[in-house]
């Protein structure tokens, strides 16, 4: 299974992810999961989040999900890049791109990494007013 | 042995500080390293139900055995996305 | 619940799609859903897939599954473009982007249209070999 | 009356056409039609339980009573996506 894995405190260039897809003529289906911070956080209005990370944990955790998947879908690809620092809200924060070949594992193995990734990469979020 | 620890998140705000060095008998588990720094930071035990513990980059349970160089890593749940 | 469908012999222009997004502040999940033309079909090698589409007929259905999704899930907006007519292997026929507050409803009902269309939607294939 | 019947995918290849028309009485139901149908096109009949059946562009079962003016689709399974 090809991986890439982006942990970075720029915006995520959607534009430039897409051009840069790989899809072998075999592969059917692709998702993309984007996470957007929202403009409130528990009914109270917020102008960005600013997230933190321990990186060098994230990166490894983020790579033994990864494994967990290619041991239990036929996945091709997975390309994950999850923004820290300061992002505004309507902003992006995770992008995900996930090609298999039906939609039935693409589905099944880009909402366990992102329920996953969310128990364990220490990734965290502050609300910024 | 000498155990470097780090906080993050708001556990940093509840520390004041964002890592802290423990000295631990040869042998010591994680368990024996909590109540070190339970003792230095007495705010973080009512938070350690919810509290994630981390060795080098992977998660450990009370039971692990610490050796010199360990770097061990406290923190509230991820949150990620 | 904003709807956008596209019935086109034309090829799905992504960044084009991409560029044309509309993500309200307060919405925190995007997912798009790309279905490819693979290069075989039943184990034999095919160039292509001719797509056939009761067009009229097509349109009603999926506004039908649009007024379930809008009945069934917070959803903010669907865009939905079936490509018809020859599409080679490796190439997109179907390109979906929902757009929700949560990512739950997002892969649910994003999931639901795909399975739904599948059995309501009068488009049939036919593998140009 | 007159109903219009249209053919979808593989169903005009067996019928060689892609719509006729078919004379029916007052009053008839769309299992009236499907076996005035299946007299002009008896390979037809033997594909009846994987046929979808469309008047104007909304599914109707057998019961259904057609009206002048009504155009039917028979097609088969639809393979969208």
């Amino acid at each position: 299974m090809d991986r890439e894995l982006t942990i970075t405190d720029q915006p995520i260039d959607e534009p430039a992810l897409l051009t840069k897809r790989r899809l072998p003529p075999n592969m059917g289906a692709v998702i993309y999961f984007i996470g957007a911070v929202r403009d409130s956080e528990s009914g109270a209005p917020i102008q960005a989040i600013e997230y933190e990370a321990f990186e060098k944990m994230a990166r490894h955790q983020f790579e033994l999900l990864f494994d967990q998947i290619e041991k239990r879908w036929p996945v091709q690809s997975i390309r994950l890049v999850h923004r820290i620092g300061r992002v505004n809200a309507g902003e992006a924060s995770l992008w995900v791109e996930l090609v298999a070949t039906h939609r039935g594992e693409a589905f099944a193995a880009c909402q366990w990494l992102i329920d996953e990734m969310k128990k364990v990469v220490p990734i965290w979020k502050r609300p910024v007013s | 042995m000498d155990v470097r620890v780090n906080f993050y998140s708001w556990f940093k705000d509840m520390t004041h500080c964002s890592e802290t060095v423990v000295s631990l008998p040869a042998n010591a588990t994680v368990r024996d390293l909590k109540t070190a720094v339970f003792e230095q930071f007495p705010k973080l035990s009512a938070v350690q139900n919810s509290m994630l513990i981390a060795v080098g980059v992977d998660y450990q349970g009370g039971d692990y055995t610490l050796k010199n160089g360990d770097e061990v890593s406290l923190f509230p749940p991820v949150q990620g996305g």
